[in-house]
């Protein structure tokens, strides 16, 4: 019963293929799992900002969105109908378009933007049997599409031609490059130990119990050090709080998408949510062991609400976050990509070779531990020991 | 024409329209494209040689293309930063202007 | 051939054009990036997938990205009003034509083309990590080594010059 | 060490979060519609027109002096005198006005027509929920929707209603004093005109006659 559950949409899919001639049945195959992915993440990232608006006033101490709720009836809905005219008013206002900009680039930067990001869905495991594309590199296709994002940031910014688009695509790229390298570095350690680049594989490694609890990556000194590293670097990658400097609001209006409106605004915000859930998704299937579940007895779950628990429980960190973390300064952002985040992520690997090979005791714990806390504290402590407190010197434009 | 052929055509036009480029324009970064498009052909041919030849199990054309991608990014590195240099110098990256040994 | 094979290259080639005839440097970035994009679409079709990947992941990711840095800090970014052509460049209608031609007469007329297609090769990534590991571990580490050596010597190039007696009062 | 104070600060938030669920006294958002903010003592919005009794017709204190309209700064007051008379809450016979109409969109809540009515009759209300879709008509309030009980007006500034009341009241006490006072100089006077023409005739019992002239208005 629980199995034929689990298995649901694996049977649904099979059932609809079967009604398509032998030969066209790969491609309907396919076509449905982009219908999948182009219905839930969207759903999801409707349902998401809901949960955001109403997080942050939580934890601001005010109510959130709780009016709107079914249109024409009284249903109110706790406000989760939001998302409906905020939709409809996004889709439905005027699409300007500066004069001095580059009208092409200008058109094409958002469909760019939202390309590479729905690609990268195609490797990921939503639960058991459901990746779209089993691809022998899937965490290669994974980082390969996702740096194809930066070219579509700066297509916005370079193309609105305006001071603060221009300033917010730099800063967007500059960041999502430095800290795309700790982010690769974190999930190499992963594949170190796995030793492979499949998804799937990485999952089937982490679904084992012992005394009931699975061998997720996480439960690991390294899987935590390069889960903490990964997740940073996640939500620099999805410009959140703190990292939100290529769309500070108090200083470059809205970065890279300040000449935006309309659906090519909505199309921007889709892409940043899918980008970020996606790049979750990726973080849960690495270290916190995918749609597996924790404990060996709730492994009657489904392992699809596994996939979206753990997405939710990610995302509302993240809201967590930026409710509470101030934005960081330019050089604060790439002293912390390059100083600390860098070598901690390479002692990680290192951390991550010397587990694989010492045998599997208290010792290995202990040994693995005490170099990460060592290299952790050596790091901070430099670190916090560069800051150049002093009286701000300021400069104007020559 | 057999598909060899085809990449291989596809590779020698891609070279080409790479050369013509290196070889026309006035800007260094233009140039540096072109160079750029020119490895990429030289690239395709290795892996069509080795999808098409006679031992693909041996992964040499494969592997090669590995490094040459690393030694691209390398030279597309160093490139540009002397591109860069030479404008801070100069205050041009036109190469018609960027004629003397001597700054 | 298959049909979306002539058509990857189509765009391919169409890409390569406009990066080399485009006025303003920024497209011709762009169009570098597509035509990118279309030899790795081309790689992954001769099942050379571990290629395909770095190829996005190197030259769009990141080639793309360093030029078009490279253009905003030359301050290229608007089309010049002058010629975009060298002054010699007439001489290159004869010599590219030619050069095409040669590459292609003896493309077609080789006999060293094999007349059928070999089944498809295994290229999973456990082979070509355990090539890289076994038989190529001495290119590899000399790789890391230009790498390293190219990382330096562009950052110690593109290092402002700084005077250290004038305007005492900046800091870097 | 590095990290501290981010926990710190998330503890901080987290309590928020769920305080927020727990207890009321964190949320300050009042849910507009359905709840409302206590009004300040002296919140002034628009002004009315304050009635005694039951029937605002009847009762209207106003009469139609047009002190108001010509102190009214934007000049949003507009009156017609009435043709007849009505006795007012003395018994007097006034004016009353037949128009009287407030243009709140005008309006600029000074004042001042409170300040200057001489009968206490024009007063300051705090509804301020006055928004229509219709610009012209929905905000040109005319004499029926301008029309509040007094026992409205005590409702919703008790302090200054009891002082209305006290100087209508005192009023009414004068002018009541006045017509006593009248009535028995008349009675006296009759009483004396009386006694003197008794004195002069033979003496004739005497009938106390009720005042019929109506005392003077007030001030």
């Amino acid at each position: 019963m629980f199995n034929q559950l689990d298995q649901i949409f694996v049977t649904a899919l099979h059932w609809l293929v079967s009604f398509v001639p032998e030969a066209w049945r790969p491609l309907a195959s396919s076509l449905i799992c982009i219908a999948f992915i182009l219905s839930v993440f969207p759903a999801v990232f409707s349902v998401t900002t809901i949960f955001e608006r109403k997080g942050i006033g939580r934890i601001q101490n005010r109510y959130g969105p709780n009016r709107v709720g079914i249109p024409f009836t009284k249903i109110r809905l706790a406000g989760f109908g939001q998302f409906i005219p905020d939709g409809v008013k996004m889709l439905t206002k005027e699409d300007i378009v500066p004069r001095a900009a580059d009208k092409v680039v200008h058109f094409l930067a958002p469909v760019v933007m939202l390309i590479p990001v729905l690609l990268a869905y195609a490797v990921l495991p939503f639960g058991k049997n459901m990746t779209v594309t089993d691809y022998d590199a899937g965490l290669l296709f994974f980082f390969a599409v996702g740096g194809a994002v930066e070219l579509s940031v700066f297509m916005a910014g370079w193309s609105s031609r305006n001071k603060y688009s221009l300033l917010g695509a730099m800063r967007a790229i500059a960041q999502m490059v430095s800290y795309e390298i700790p982010l690769i570095l974190s999930a190499v350690t992963v594949v170190m130990v796995v030793g492979s680049l499949n998804l799937n594989d990485i999952i089937a490694h982490q679904n084992q119990y012992t005394f009931g609890i699975a061998h997720w990556f996480v439960f690991t000194p390294w899987g935590l050090v390069g889960f903490i590293l990964f997740f940073i670097a996640s939500l620099a990658e999805s410009n959140r709080t703190p990292f939100d400097l290529p769309e500070a609001e108090s200083e470059i209006i809205a970065g890279y998408f300040t000449e935006y409106s309309g659906f090519k605004f909505a199309l921007f915000f889709l892409g940043e949510y899918l980008g970020m859930f996606a790049i979750i998704g990726l973080g849960i299937t690495l270290f916190l062991g995918g749609w597996t579940s924790p404990v060996s007895f709730l492994t009657w779950i489904p392992s699809w609400i596994w996939f979206f628990t753990k997405l939710m429980a990610i995302v509302f960190v993240f809201i967590w976050i930026r409710a509470t973390l101030p934005r960081l300064r330019m050089d604060q952002l790439m002293n912390f990509a390059w100083k600390f985040m860098l070598p901690l992520a390479l002692i990680n690997i290192l951390v991550a070779g010397i587990w694989h090979y010492m045998a599997a005791d208290w010792q290995r714990w202990l040994v693995c531990s005490a170099i990460i806390v060592g290299a952790y504290v050596v790091l901070g402590r430099g670190l916090m020991h560069n800051q150049k407190l002093g009286k701000r010197i300021y400069r104007y434009a020559e | 024409m057999t598909a060899l052929q085809g990449c291989l055509l596809i590779s020698a036009l891609l070279f080409a329209i790479g050369f013509a480029g290196a070889v026309t324009r006035r800007h260094a970064i233009l140039v540096l494209i072109g160079i750029e498009l020119m490895l990429n052909a030289a690239n395709l041919n290795l892996i069509a040689f080795w999808r098409f030849g006679p031992h693909p199990e041996a992964l040499t054309g494969f592997i090669f293309v590995l490094f040459s991608m690393a030694m691209a990014g390398a030279e597309a590195a160093v490139g540009l930063a002397l591109i860069i240099a030479i404008y801070r110098h100069k205050k041009t990256s036109n190469l018609d202007e960027v004629k003397e040994l001597k700054g | 051939m298959s049909p979306f094979f002539v058509i990857t290259g189509i765009v391919t080639l169409l890409g390569a054009v406009f990066a080399m005839s485009l006025r303003n440097l920024v497209h011709c970035a762009l169009a570098m990036a597509v035509a990118f994009s279309g030899i790795a679409a081309l790689y992954l079709q001769l099942d050379a997938q571990f290629v395909g990947f770095a190829e996005i992941l190197v030259y769009v990711g990141a080639i793309a990205i360093l030029i078009v840095f490279a253009i905003l800090l030359t301050r290229s970014g608007e089309a010049p009003e002058k010629s975009v052509l060298t002054s010699g460049a007439w001489t290159s209608l004869i010599l590219i034509p030619l050069l095409f031609g040669i590459l292609a007469w003896a493309i077609l007329h080789s006999s060293a083309v094999p007349r059928d297609l070999p089944p498809a090769p295994v290229a999973t990534v456990k082979n070509v990590g355990d090539a890289l590991m076994t038989k190529f571990v001495l290119p590899l580490e000399i790789i890391g080594l230009v790498l390293t050596a190219a990382m330096i010597g562009a950052v110690i190039i593109a290092l402002k010059e700084e005077n250290k007696n004038e305007n005492p009062g900046r800091k870097s | 060490m590095l990290g501290e104070q981010i926990i710190k600060g998330m503890a901080v938030t987290a309590k928020n979060f769920f305080g927020s669920y727990v207890s009321k006294e964190r949320l300050t958002t009042v849910q507009y519609p359905e709840e409302h903010l206590a009004q300040k003592e002296n919140t002034r919005q628009f002004p009315f027109l304050v009635y005694d009794g039951d029937d605002w017709e009847k009762g209207l204190r106003c009469v139609a002096c047009q002190i108001c309209e010509k102190e009214c700064p934007p000049k949003c007051i507009y009156i017609v005198k009435s043709k007849d008379k009505k006795p007012d809450y003395k018994g007097q016979m006034q004016v009353y006005p037949a128009t009287f109409d407030i243009d709140i969109s005008v309006c600029m809540s000074c004042q001042i027509c409170v300040e200057v009515c001489p009968f206490e009759s024009i007063k300051m209300d705090t509804k301020f929920e006055l928004s229509t879709d219709d610009r012209f008509g929905g905000l040109l309030l005319t004499k029926d929707k301008l029309a509040k009980s007094n026992s409205y007006y005590q409702k919703m500034h008790p302090q200054d209603a009891a002082e209305s009341d006290a100087v209508i009241a005192g009023e009414k006490a004068k002018a009541e004093a006045k017509a006593k006072a009248a009535a028995e100089a008349k009675v006296k006077a009759d009483a004396e005109a009386k006694a003197k023409a008794a004195a002069a005739a033979a003496t004739t019992p005497i009938a106390a006659p009720t005042p019929t002239t109506p005392p003077p208005p007030a001030k």
